[in-house]
């Protein structure tokens, strides 16, 4: 991960459902309730930047990671319900990851390190390839246009990972082609 | 062990080819290789770049000496001497900026140890220090002037990531072997082993990548 | 709730890095986020204080869990700051390897598209803010004790691979006499020239000449 | 950003290394030795043939100086052979490169053996050798090169050729024709790479791919094989972990990662 990476920034920002294991009534705030304090157990949604320290850090005093204590728990994002995964599984391409996060993969790994999910991992893995060949096949229709990512359907479902590989495709197609009228002159 | 071999161990400049022709080759590989890797490879210490640049130089003063006012469409040879000349200087020019682009992305990795420091020229390691120095005073002067003095540091790796971008050692790359060999890389589900032959293009890792090329049994593409 | 402004910024950096010019400097909010890491950091004293040097982490959880949320939202605004300066000097560092000076600058945003003059928009407002013309300059500074040393081979020419050295090209807008080694050339605006591709390559990344097929 | 390209080489700089490729003209008028920074050209007589770098070539060309000899398998029949092969004997990878030439220099003068006849292949070679070479530095373009492979930079030499030298190739047309068909059939085994690629890598082996393809593809597929990495990055680590100790999951409970003690002391106050 890169600090200054600006993709890395925007999904440090993609919310995670969680919950604080303890009251803490300076925190009311995270739940739009500033006044009442949190109450333990109430389920929030924090963006990963804040959530995962929360979660791997320990609030007691325990050199055994077995009985340490977070200050909070995390869930699996909605973008990465079993829904979308079996959507995922069934057909690659019918879904629109876009619609679910726009850093859909970016997203995943940040889980897949925190959470055992080794189904998850292969069906992401099958659809980010499945739907890569797709990308390039519409990257080659697109041609020499510099209409990049505009189109409806497919494309317009695309998340970052796949807009940087649609533009990489688009871009390679395209500098080949500039090179070929180029010969001639 | 034959009579080339032989010979070229007594008198080094009897090697099959003029030193011209292997000093572009030379540079020729050393540019597709800073143009495909990941991170900023070593700064040749043979002289390479010094007497190709100082071959550039002289070829300069050919060509001013040849040069009058002449038309040019008039003197063939001056033009194959200049079309030699400006691809040369595509090389170097190349070359030079395909290492600075590396180092301003992650200077302060570059000059975070003496090891990674050695890679650099003497005048890169002075521009990067220097870049580096402008950075952070501007973000000084822009914002981070105002924050607590344990937070106006770039280089603070503690957390759960470091301020320090590192270049991915794992990206992949393409290789083309230069001779026979084993070519082994870390995959996700099983790790690659193959017997490769000369010739052959590879897609690996760069950190698997990367003791071929430092042995000569590989080079980028 | 904090960070959210800092996000803010990072979408700008990300639009940014997309266009073809530097949109203007986000003024306030970089003011706005520079003041939230410093009110954060006044709380964290404050709680610090308050324990009087007696704070025991494990003893107050939800002292420590607040605090922790403090910091995290420190260093998350911190980084957000630094990617987005760092997303425009990027940017203008580029400007500077393609030999635009402070006096382009503002007029860039005219030019990269339409090759219009670079004069000609003096009437907008700096897209920089007064440090990043600081830092222009500076850099630019730094750019030509670099290339200095590689006088030869012109550092900041063409990334294309040359193909012809002697090419044909057109001018676009009067651009005064430039010295070739076959002697000075005056570039008066629709006349055809065949010259060496070097010696006007600046001139046609700035819109002055235009190469003919 | 003091270089505004992609990783890798594009398409215009693949071309600038095919024009180092040699290849073999006819001079049409003399012309005497040039002293270049790689070194002297051969002094030109006409009919003597000589080799030239590809740059060279064509400014003689383009002058009406010298003709160019095109190499054996840029002919119609070497072409619809590797075409035969490329879609009948073997439909799945490229044809095969070139073999290896016997001469490491290509060029005239003292034969020395190409340093693969004389050394094992796992030894490395010993400072002060010549590098050893590869394109564009053999001489697979030139008039002697061998028909039926199709070398490094086959569409880029082709390319030029067809441009600047129509005249000198036979059956341009023909071969013109030929080029766009193999083109065809080499890219879509340049696509159903890309499902090769689900596994993570390891070592992908693309035997006889050309500069060109690549240069079009490069960036895409370096994403693929990127993106499946960090995805399967997790499942790479646990297979890391179970292969070193027989077993035994990385993970404890949930949300449980390497660094755990780490961050938890450094983020204490």
């Amino acid at each position: 991960m890169s600090y200054y990476d600006l993709d890395a920034i925007l999904t440090d920002a993609e919310k995670v459902p969680c919950k604080f294991e303890l009251d803490v009534p300076d925190l009311g705030y995270l739940d739009n309730n500033p006044s009442q304090g949190l109450k333990a157990q109430t389920p929030v949604s924090l963006p990963l930047w804040l959530a995962e320290l929360l979660a791997l850090s320990s609030r007691t005093q325990s050199s055994n990671p077995e009985d340490s204590a977070p200050f909070l728990t995390l869930e699996m994002p909605k973008a990465l319900s079993n829904e979308v995964v079996s959507a995922l599984k069934a057909d690659p391409r019918a879904v629109a990851l876009r619609d679910q996060t726009h850093n859909m993969y970016g997203l995943a790994t940040r889980m897949l390190d925190l959470f055992e999910e080794p189904e998850m991992c292969a069906v992401l893995r099958r659809t980010f390839v499945t739907r890569a060949a797709e990308t390039a096949l519409h990257a080659r229709k697109a041609g020499a246009t510099d209409d990049v990512v505009r189109g409806e359907g497919f494309l317009s479902g695309l998340e970052e990972w796949e807009r940087s590989l649609f533009r990489r495709a688009h871009d390679g197609n395209k500098a080949c082609k500039e090179w070929m009228e180029g010969v001639k002159k | 062990m034959d009579i080339d071999d032989i010979l070229r161990e007594v008198d080094p400049s009897s090697s099959g080819l003029p030193s011209e022709t292997r000093d572009l080759q030379s540079l020729t590989r050393v540019w597709v290789a800073e143009r495909s890797t990941p991170e900023l490879l070593s700064w040749p210490t043979d002289g390479l770049v010094e007497r190709v640049n100082g071959r550039i130089a002289s070829q300069i003063e050919r060509v001013e000496a040849l040069t009058g006012d002449m038309d040019p469409r008039s003197n063939f040879a001056l033009i194959v001497i200049q079309t030699e000349l400006e691809r040369y200087k595509f090389l170097v020019r190349s070359y030079l900026r395909a290492r600075l682009a590396k180092v301003d992305r992650h200077a302060l990795h570059y000059l975070s140890t003496p090891d990674l420091r050695a890679r650099l020229s003497p005048t890169e390691l002075a521009y990067a220090t220097r870049h580096q120095a402008l950075l952070h005073n501007h973000y000084l002067a822009s914002f981070l002037g105002s924050f607590g003095p344990t937070l106006q540091n770039l280089n603070d790796t503690s957390g759960n990531i470091t301020m320090i971008d590192t270049p991915d050692l794992e990206s992949a790359v393409f290789i083309r072997l230069l001779r026979d060999a084993r070519v082994m890389g870390k995959g996700v589900d099983a790790d690659g082993d193959v017997q490769g032959r000369t010739g052959d293009i590879i897609i690996l890792r760069w950190s698997d990548a990367k003791p071929l090329v430092d042995t000569e049994t590989a080079e980028l593409v | 709730m904090y960070g959210d402004l800092g996000n803010k910024l990072v979408h700008h950096a990300k639009r940014a890095q997309n266009l073809a010019h530097l949109p203007p400097y986000q003024t306030e909010l970089v003011r706005a986020v520079t003041r939230e890491v410093r009110d954060l950091e006044k709380d964290l004293a404050d709680m610090l204080e308050s324990f009087e040097g007696g704070f025991d982490p494990h003893a107050d959880q939800a002292k420590s869990c607040t605090m922790l949320v403090n910091h995290l939202s420190i260093r998350r605004n911190k980084r957000c700051l630094l990617a987005y300066h760092r997303t425009r000097t990027d940017k203008l560092e580029e400007l500077v390897w393609k030999g635009y000076d402070l006096v382009d600058l503002p007029g860039q945003q005219v030019s990269s598209n339409s090759g219009s003059n670079l004069a000609a928009t003096d009437t907008s407002s700096s897209s920089l803010s007064p440090q990043e013309e600081d830092y222009v300059r500076q850099y630019s500074d730094l750019l030509a004790a670099y290339k200095g040393q590689w006088t030869d081979i012109d550092l900041t020419g063409s990334l294309e691979p040359p193909r012809d050295l002697f090419i044909d090209v057109r001018v676009l807008k009067d651009a005064g006499e430039i010295q070739t080694e076959y002697g000075a050339i005056t570039l008066t605006k629709n006349s055809q020239f065949y010259v060496r591709q070097g010696d006007v390559e600046r001139l046609i990344a700035q819109g002055y000449l235009q190469k003919l097929g | 950003m003091a270089l505004p390209l992609p990783q890798g080489l594009v398409p215009t700089e693949v071309a600038f290394l095919c024009e180092m490729e040699m290849v073999t003209v006819v001079p049409r008028q003399r012309l005497e030795s040039i002293p270049l920074l790689s070194g002297d050209t051969p002094v030109l007589r006409p009919p003597h043939r000589a080799p030239m770098p590809l740059w060279l070539a064509l400014l003689l060309k383009k002058q009406r100086r010298a003709n160019i000899v095109p190499p054996a398998w840029l002919h119609p029949a070497s072409l619809a052979d590797i075409i035969h092969h490329e879609t009948n004997v073997d439909p799945q990878a490229f044809s095969p490169p070139p073999p290896p030439p016997t001469r490491a220099d290509g060029r005239t003068g003292r034969a020395r053996p190409f340093q693969e006849n004389i050394r094992s292949s796992r030894e490395a070679p010993k400072p002060g050798d010549d590098p050893r070479l590869a394109p564009p530095f053999l001489p697979s373009c030139t008039a002697d090169a061998p028909g039926g492979y199709l070398p490094y930079h086959w569409l880029e030499l082709a390319e030029a050729l067809l441009a600047h030298a129509a005249d000198d190739v036979p059956a341009a047309a023909e071969v013109r024709s030929l080029l766009r068909d193999l083109q065809e059939v080499r890219a879509a085994k340049m696509r159903g790479s890309t499902q090769s690629l689900e596994g993570g890598g390891g070592v992908v082996v693309l035997r006889g791919v050309g500069a060109m393809e690549l240069a079009e593809s490069r960036a895409f597929v370096l994403g693929v094989v990127d993106g499946v990495r960090k995805l399967g990055a997790s499942a790479e680590a646990t297979r890391r972990d179970e292969e070193a100790n027989g077993g035994g999951g990385r993970y404890g409970g949930g949300g449980g990662r390497g660094d755990f003690e780490d961050s938890d002391e450094e983020m204490e106050f």
